[in-house]
């Protein structure tokens, strides 16, 4: 009996937080964005070396084989360097998408190019949670048509793997007839998403397809977002605590006040189970479906209420300054705030929640 | 509870109707929150005040319009103005802070000289307080000035000085006696900011923008004669218009107007062909904030009212920073979950709503939560002030004799 | 343009606040409630001279005529003695109820008795917001059938408002066939609720009832409801306040600790704004009725949430003591909850205010 | 993450399943809280003792099993115990807090004749360590203790003695140095109840109930070798229990049963004809607290893992009793809101649901938030130990070198 992270994930996150320590420093982070980009070529490419694309791809399929929870462990290494790094979508929905619901042909089409960096998806499952202005996609006669809106990790996105209104995957390229992809800017400077409008798209339906692939790909992408914010939550922390510890007000150090020290303790208290509910979420993704959907919605929900407490109070800690862009402390913020509101920010988890526990039906 | 506010003051309402229907067609359009009033800005501030209806109370051989205080005609004048969606009388730290202090503390060539060009928007001031290193203990600030040839010479550097770009002149706490206890230090200067030696540069906040500068000063000259009060004393003179910057935060009106713009939100927006204002969750954040509004406004006539009466604001004032800054977020916070995924939307996105205005007051708000006296000092205060509770016991001895602020 | 309370309202708030500190100490509350009783004869005798019966009755009929304000200040007086007074249902939503749906002949012949005390109601509406365990009383040829749960200030009382399952008040007499009366017992000693078990009870219908009086009665109880839990609440801050400037730890009294100054800070700073809410609730309904039902909700609703939080915050700041029976902090804890409980807890109270907005539509 | 037992513990839950298969017809019936165990009750815990299903690691010659600590094998005994619903091991102060300390630092008389009787129930003791005075600064306590003709002579008063008047024992902390400062001057005895001289008073709460009791000594005379540990050093022996107790508190699986019994009351129960579960401001406060509570199951298999391992708890054990307690809380204040006006119900009213279980848990919870380190002790042991911020600036010097617990 081991809960907790094996030998191998935890050097898997410390391998990817001392790459991005060195590759991906604020000033790195800051210059990419400042250029506006969601990607760091260099820290893309020095994480391809680790192995990322292929993470979760099996190894027959030539990627490393690993489960969601490695992929969750990156993603907390990511979040908490506020990587300008597509990953969760990209590197693992995409590929995940595929072994779940891809024929044999389709995987050994795509898979192996997938782990190798050949081909860059992007995900385009929202309209699954959420339909606004209009959005939704329609499939007939192989081909779709319609607009999805917060497609995933877009940028430099050379095929797509999007949700028709059924739920059925289809894998559309960037390339193909009556496809136009439009950037959405969030406040979060360090992950792109993307408005992808298709007229009559040609795209090649996921054979296996019964439906229930885009609802585990929700899982996957909650259960990342959450481990994103998590990891971003951590640092923000850490970032107070440093913080409070050095500024002097009054004649000592303000972590010396108690009003600032319980800021403090509350976001640690309120975090660090956080982390225990990621990583299971991610494991029973990986080895108890049963719980998969619901956990995840769980994992999503809380990590998304505990974000905003931190970001906040985190920010608090800093007075001015952490207002200010100069300690560039609002990257985790905003970070934190993406990962909140994209695949359904709380009242809308918690409520699918009780709808898989059969609470209530599905709809107002 | 007599919420009516009486003949005489009715009369005075539709005189100030009256005006506005009349003149509106000079009030100057886009007036927004620039910094520097454009002509046609500085001509309607010039007739608003020859009709009263701003610098109501300010003395006329100062520029104003001499009138005795009758808050309730200052508040029917806000009123109106707002109604009509017209801007009223300019409202800048030089008018708001400033003035007030010059009236008090000031000499009489000081107020000849400077209340009427600033009032009229002629002359524009920023705020020379903050110090990087000298947040919530702005007593600690180091900005120094040692005199020499008949000047102070300044060095240092300010923080928040919102419109130090467009300012004509700074009012500025510095230390002038590098030796006396922290409070008895510091002398309150005024001068050009086109004095040599000053620097400025735009200070970027979380929301992306530049709503804020930095301050440099390296050898400023200023005349001795232009300080506010005496040597030493600055810190006493910024008190009495600290007081005035606390009461401009809070306003129940502004609360009101984005409470009712999240209500409208939340009728239009659409998820899944369902409204918004439809899911239940959001909908019951909507009425506890909707409550939590109304007794702030409810709170606000109650201070309105006791200040007609002169009766002290009491611990009904001493929230309102505290609880009105919290409100603001929390209406913007729900207004972000309103929109869902599209509530992280900025910056010109396509699909973004209200130019981004929600996510920018989120951020924003969160400043002024922690600007002008963070949640804790606020908290500080409510309790030793409003609660009598015992001060913190302080370390930074040896102790001012009237140590402001707390923590 | 005054908004506050007049001089005699001020007045009268501090002679029922005197009277209470002279006849119902704490002491006094605790021998009434270890008898098992929510009466306090000595402080009703001794309210009743200050016209408490009467205090909305028109001066026609022998009362004060005075308005909803003004019972609004003597509730909070109330709730800040914890007393055990018969009050809102008894001295005014009895007699708003006739006043509001009684026929002349009706107001003539019980206000005058009600100001005199004379006779005493108890007024059971409760199933007009929650019908819970079958309950609900049906009117058939002027008698009623059925069970009203949360009679209020039922001990005592010789005469029952009551409402049937369309909204209609009937007054009842205590003597009357079919008739039982079962007592409810809460957590709070200091007031009275019963069960009502009818059986073809003869009753008197209001004669003027259109349905909307039971409405307006419900108001009438929120707000002074959420007056006592104010006066309640502002108890048990000064009680904290005093107890943290005087109890030592550490070598310090608690009151100079930033937490415990903090936690005071946050009550007071929750509860202030409250008071002008109940008070603006209270004018509305005396003299805005096109806004009275929504501020109502909105009174009832936050001094719901801001006095469960004050509750505890109180108790926390008393350490142990605050959890022990030692010095009867409980009493205002458990008044509180009481407020907060009937006549609709805040999530039931929000729904109804948006129902009154049109913003949704009744039922769930 | 491997959260299967593997096989030898599968074997090893099948033989705890056998036996209790076979002797739950001996466990006693009704034994609940009561603090002392009826005949049965102890026949019980003694064939407990002996098959190693409690008592399990404490060595055989003080009338333990003298198994090796084996963590998932004490897990599975308590998992197989409460889902067969029998009664497992006694756990009482004595057992929890006593025979630790004991082990640690008592005399090998001590051993031998105190823990055997305590492990079988035979001998039950109360906690004297609060005093009225001395709550979160439990290091100030008052209680002396003067040495006269070989006894120690205690006077004084104890508080939160919640077994005291079923004990035959005491463990209680005592001033015998009234000179030292104030964590060197405190001494650890143990004596009968019975001792002439001890009044034991019940107290009552808020919860109506007499769940705790005050102690009162006058001229107790305690044989100067019933201490434990050496005079003076009683601050430090009975740290070692305290660890013990905070251990207790905030058990995940507590609190995965109340939040069951919550869904069960919310699905069971109906307002004007639906589900309260079907109210959705109320179902969405429900599934927040599902995932808290999620998160702290998580969470607590986390710190059992790592105990496994050997390894320190760190944060994840840091913070259970301040976020646990707050949860229970929480749960049972959903339960009340849940219940509307019936939520109030208590002391046996009609229409009371469970007894009044909810509101007796609400009220009890606070008791526990504030109980054994309150939250904001429990805050500051957080941000000091597992944040490794500075310590509160203390004014109650001269220091102790080495002043546990914080503020």
């Amino acid at each position: 009996m081991d809960f907790g992270l094996s030998q191998e994930q935890q050097m898997l996150a410390e391998s990817v937080t001392r790459l991005l320590r060195e590759l991906s420093p604020l000033d790195h982070v800051r210059q990419v964005a400042e250029a506006g980009s969601a990607v760091s070529a260099q820290s893309q490419a020095a994480l391809a070396e680790l192995g990322l694309p292929g993470l979760v791809v099996p190894e027959a399929h030539g990627g490393l084989g690993m489960g969601l929870l490695d992929a969750t462990v990156v993603a907390t290494a990511l979040g908490e360097a506020v990587a300008p790094v597509p990953f969760a979508a990209r590197n693992v929905m995409a590929p995940l998408a595929l072994i779940a619901a891809g024929s044999e042909a389709q995987q050994a089409q795509w898979l192996p190019r997938i782990a190798a960096g050949e081909v860059r998806f992007g995900v385009g499952v929202n309209e699954q949670v959420s339909r606004r202005d209009g959005s939704g996609v329609r499939c007939t006669g192989g081909a779709l048509t319609g607009t999805a809106l917060f497609v995933l990790d877009c940028e430099e996105a050379d095929h797509f793997m999007i949700a028709d209104e059924a739920g059925r995957l289809h894998i559309v390229s960037a390339q193909a007839d009556g496809l136009e992809l439009i950037a959405l800017k969030t406040i979060d400077a360090t992950r792109s998403v993307g408005e992808l409008r298709l007229a009559s798209t040609p795209a090649e339906a996921l054979a296996d397809d019964g439906g229930a692939a885009a609802r585990r790909l929700i899982a996957a992408g909650r259960i990342l977002l959450a481990a994103d914010s998590l990891g971003a939550a951590d640092a923000m922390i850490a970032q107070a605590v440093a913080y409070a510890g050095q500024r002097e007000q009054f004649g000592r150090v303000i972590g010396s006040f108690q009003a600032v020290k319980h800021m403090c303790a509350e976001m640690a208290a309120k975090n660090e189970p956080c982390r225990s509910l990621v990583w299971y979420a991610a494991h029973a993704f990986d080895a108890v479906p049963a719980e998969a959907e619901l956990v995840a919605c769980h994992a999503k929900s809380h990590t998304g209420e505990v974000g905003r407490f931190v970001a906040r109070t985190a920010t608090e800690v800093h007075g001015g300054m952490g207002f200010t862009d100069l300690l560039g402390l609002h990257y985790w913020f905003k970070r934190i705030g993406f990962d909140r509101q994209v695949l359904g920010g709380p009242e809308t988890v918690r409520e699918e929640a009780a709808i898989l526990q059969g609470w209530t039906a599905r709809g107002v | 509870m007599d919420l009516s506010y009486g003949p005489e003051y009715e009369t005075f309402r539709e005189e100030v109707r009256d005006f506005i229907a009349v003149n509106r067609h000079l009030a100057p359009k886009n007036a927004g929150r620039a910094a520097r009033p454009s002509n046609e800005g500085v001509a309607w501030q010039k007739l608003l005040i020859e009709h009263g209806y701003t610098a109501r109370t300010i003395p006329r051989e100062y520029g104003g319009f001499g009138a005795e205080p009758d808050i309730l005609k200052s508040r029917i004048i806000a009123e109106e103005f707002a109604r009509a969606g017209v801007p009223g009388g300019l409202a800048n730290q030089g008018i708001s802070m400033l003035v007030p202090t010059l009236l008090e503390l000031g000499t009489e060539e000081q107020k000849r000289r400077w209340i009427e060009p600033t009032l009229a928007g002629d002359v524009v001031w920023c705020q020379g307080y903050s110090e990087p290193g000298s947040g919530s203990d702005l007593a600690s600030l180091k900005t120094s000035a040692r005199v020499e040839g008949g000047d102070f010479v300044v060095n240092g550097q300010k923080i928040w000085t919102s419109t130090a770009k467009e300012a004509d002149m700074i009012f500025c706490l510095v230390r002038t006696e590098g030796d006396a206890a922290k409070h008895q230090g510091i002398s309150y200067l005024i001068f050009p900011m086109t004095t040599p030696g000053i620097e400025v540069r735009p200070l970027r906040t979380m929301t992306g923008h530049a709503e804020f500068n930095e301050t440099f000063f390296t050898d400023v000259r200023v005349p001795v004669d232009q300080i506010v009060g005496q040597r030493g004393q600055g810190w006493f003179v910024a008190n009495a218009t600290l007081g005035h910057e606390r009461g401009m935060l809070g306003d129940p009106d502004a609360l009101e107007n984005r409470l009712l713009a999240l209500i409208e939100l939340m009728k239009v927006e659409q998820v899944g062909g369902a409204r918004v204002i439809d899911l239940p969750a959001l909908r019951d954040r909507l009425v506890a904030l909707q409550a939590e509004v109304a007794a702030m406004k409810y709170n606000g006539m109650r201070i309105l009212s006791n200040q007609i009466k002169g009766e002290p604001g009491g611990m009904a004032k001493l929230i309102v920073k505290l609880q009105a800054c919290e409100l603001a977020h929390q209406i913007s916070a729900l207004a972000i979950d309103a929109l869902g995924e599209l509530g992280i939307l900025y910056n010109g996105s396509a699909h973004e709503r209200a130019n981004g205005s929600w996510q920018w007051n989120y951020m924003f708000q969160l400043g002024l939560i922690i600007g002008g006296g963070t949640a804790q000092i606020q908290k500080n205060i409510i309790s030793e002030r409003g609660l009598n509770m015992p001060r913190e016991p302080r370390l930074d001895l040896p102790k001012g004799p009237s140590a402001q602020g707390g923590q």
